[in-house]
């Protein structure tokens, strides 16, 4: 299944490992960040909204 | 063109589409060249063995710390000479993600120097030299952005400072190459060499292109993030003026 | 004096300011003709000196403009004083930056300076301080005077001289602009409140 | 437009330079005593400390011309003499050159001119080629300060700016760095070093006041 290498396999695997473990972190941490950000502005907007209602 | 652009809800439209559109050119791009690099293309003996698939993940970094940290001065440029709030907010979201792929390059580099050189850190190669600086480039526009009270001088010290650090990049990257072609016996690396194999071109290309369109579509994600906080910053604003 | 025909010594028109998503004022507009004043008045933190700060050139305005006409004076809170400077040396540095001929001895005197007009600034009392940075409206004629709260720190005889110094510069037909927070204790032409 | 608001600049900031906290000595002693504290660290074998002394020094000058530089702006910015000397109507750009020329007078240049003595300590030979090295100090100091004012402009308006200075300059003064260590060596390439590191200077020369007087411009907004 998982290629076969002729040495330094454990070299090759952290490259790859670093790679795949950064970018998933920074993809998961930009995509929170998204969410938060956009919860926060619809909750502030709404509490002007209902203000200017009231 | 830049007009164009600068409005921040016609970005939001933009946005909306594209960066997912980003994501799966992303996704399908590096899911085949890994596939290749790791499976398919044969070892180059010349060139360690095995260990030369760490390309494929190096070198598209590499092409990304460079890229984006001009990429963040050009919209630092456009900022600076024509206030387009849209141009602050790419520089602002490409610096963070600028710095992830310059540390992968340098981790990776480093990894990759172990078994071909016998040692971690390779002073004498240029190329690791110059993402160095930049790595520090990128964390001092940060630290600089992060320690601004407000965001149009967070915006205005920004501008400054990554244009400062661009026209220096080119002397900064002579002064190294003089410095390392002193010290040695030239770089083993030459994965970027006009020589290279077609097998190894493509996936190659492929790679460095996928790691592009995920840069581009976390940068809009980020983007879109900022937005929002600015929007509501504004409507805090109000709240406040109101109470 | 004539009033009404001469063009303004300063105006502007229309200034807004934002700092950070907060509103500080917008749609200001004034102006100063010679031999006027202008008082700022506003809460601390409405803005009197950043409005201050943009008629000087050293802010910029979000929104608006500014016309001059003449050069100014600039007197603020910070008084641009070094600890290692004395009265002396401070006038008389400023004097030279600026081309000017005027007799720092005299401004000395005028400032009531004389006794430590030697002394470097870090040993001068708060007072001392504000009318050495006084003395440099003396240094060279200059139409418009932009004070920033030019009582802080003064005790009566310094009010005292600071309203003559502002007396006598109005008379001359010169303009001043200066942001107070309490009495003034002269009657301003025009009152911009923020 | 007359230069007098110019060297007016370069006057009060000489003043205080020397002012400063015991003038131009206290800049001395943290140059000497960053470079003393390397054979400490390092060992005393002669032969190795003949051949890292030129590069210490430029190391050690480096870290000085960011203790002397934290202040200088920041001053200006507390004090108001900044407000005040933007509205000299002189440029803003030559108004900072001169303040910062002023510093490295102050400050940088005599830790050049001791640079022959530390030089000694670290086991170099006595020849004419110290008062060479001495002038190649000199001048890539003179990038350090100019650069370091950068920063120092920059982080202005900020608390503990010392630190940020260090992080934004400390890229920017790679090329001085490497020219100016290569030009003290016999490796091959050396004997161009001094003129590109006289280049890099130049550039520094005309590039930074136009970024220091954007900073300091939008530290008085």
């Amino acid at each position: 299944m998982l290629p076969d290498f002729d040495k330094n396999a454990a070299f090759i695997w952290a490259c790859f490992a670093i790679g795949a473990g950064s970018l998933f972190v920074t993809i998961l941490i930009v995509t929170l960040r998204a969410r938060a950000a956009r919860a926060a502005m619809t909750r502030a907007e709404a509490r002007l909204r209902g203000d200017d209602a009231a | 063109m830049f007009s164009w652009f600068a409005n921040p809800l016609r970005f939001m439209r933009l946005s909306n589409w594209l960066a997912p559109v980003c994501y799966v050119l992303a996704a399908l791009l590096i899911g085949w060249g890994l596939w290749q690099g790791l499976w398919i293309v044969p070892k180059d003996e010349y060139q360690g063995g095995d260990i030369m698939r760490v390309m494929f993940v190096h070198v598209p970094a590499a092409w990304l710390a460079m890229a984006s940290y001009m990429a963040m001065a050009a919209m630092s440029f456009v900022w600076f000479i024509w206030r387009h709030e849209v141009a602050d907010i790419a520089a602002k979201s490409i610096a963070p993600l600028g710095a992830v792929w310059t540390a992968i390059c340098l981790a990776t580099g480093s990894i990759w120097g172990k078994p071909t050189w016998g040692t971690w850190w390779q002073w004498d190669d240029a190329r690791m030299m110059s993402v160095l600086f930049m790595f520090f480039l990128f964390l001092g526009y940060m630290a600089l952005r992060a320690s601004m009270d407000t965001r149009q001088k967070a915006a205005r010290a920004g501008a400054i400072l990554a244009m400062v650090g661009a026209i220096n990049v080119p002397l900064i990257k002579f002064s190294v190459e003089m410095f390392t072609s002193l010290h040695q016996n030239a770089s083993v690396m030459t994965a970027d060499g006009p020589k290279m194999a077609a097998v190894y071109l493509w996936p190659l290309l492929a790679s460095a292109l996928g790691h592009t369109f995920l840069f581009a579509g976390l940068v809009q994600t980020l983007m879109r993030a900022e937005i929002w906080d600015r929007r509501t910053a504004k409507a805090n604003a109000k709240l406040m003026a109101e109470g | 004096m004539l009033t009404g025909v001469a063009s303004p010594l300063l105006s502007a028109s229309g200034l807004g300011m934002i700092r950070g998503e907060r509103v500080l004022f917008t749609g200001i507009g004034l102006s100063v003709e010679a031999g006027q004043s202008v008082v700022l008045r506003g809460s601390n933190g409405a803005g009197k000196t950043t409005l201050l700060r943009i008629l000087a050139g050293l802010t910029r305005p979000e929104a608006g403009e500014i016309t001059r006409n003449g050069a100014h004076h600039w007197f603020a809170h910070r008084e641009g004083l070094k600890p290692h400077e004395t009265p002396r040396t401070h006038l008389a540095l400023w004097a030279k930056a600026w081309g000017s001929s005027v007799n720092v001895d005299d401004v000395l005197a005028r400032m009531s300076l004389k006794r430590p007009a030697d002394v470097p600034a870090r040993y001068l009392s708060a007072g001392q301080r504000r009318r050495t940075a006084l003395g440099r409206l003396l240094l060279e004629d200059r139409p418009i005077w932009l004070l920033d709260e030019p009582y802080t720190a003064l005790d009566s005889e310094g009010r005292a001289l600071v309203l003559e110094l502002i007396d006598h510069h109005l008379s001359n037909g010169g303009g001043i602009i200066a942001a107070i927070h309490g009495e003034s204790g002269f009657v301003p032409a025009n009152e911009v409140v923020l | 437009m007359s230069p007098a608001p110019i060297f007016s600049a370069f006057r009060q900031a000489l003043g205080e330079a020397w002012a400063g906290g015991a003038g131009a000595l206290l800049p001395l002693g943290f140059f000497a005593g960053a470079a003393v504290l390397v054979p400490l660290g390092i060992g005393t074998d002669p032969a190795t400390l003949r051949a890292v002394g030129p590069g210490i020094l430029w190391v050690a000058l480096a870290l000085s011309s960011l203790v002397t530089l934290e202040r200088i702006f920041q001053a200006d910015t507390e004090d108001g003499a900044l407000d005040l000397w933007l509205q000299t109507g002189a440029p803003a750009s030559a108004i900072a050159g001169a303040k910062t020329f002023a510093h490295w007078l102050a400050a940088g240049l005599p830790l050049a001119l001791i640079s022959p003595l530390l030089a000694l300590m670290f086991q170099a030979e006595a020849s004419a080629d110290l008062l060479r090295n001495a002038a190649l100090y000199g001048l890539g100091g003179l990038a350090f300060y100019f650069w370091g004012g950068v920063g120092a402009a920059l982080s202005a308006t900020v608390r503990r700016g010392g630190l940020l200075i260090s992080l934004i300059a400390l890229p920017l003064y790679v090329p001085t760095a490497i020219f100016g260590a290569l030009a003290m060596t016999d490796a091959p390439g050396s004997d161009s070093a001094p003129l590109f590191l006289a280049a890099s200077t130049l550039f520094a020369l005309a590039v930074a006041p136009f970024a220091m007087a954007a900073a300091l411009r939008l530290a008085a907004d």
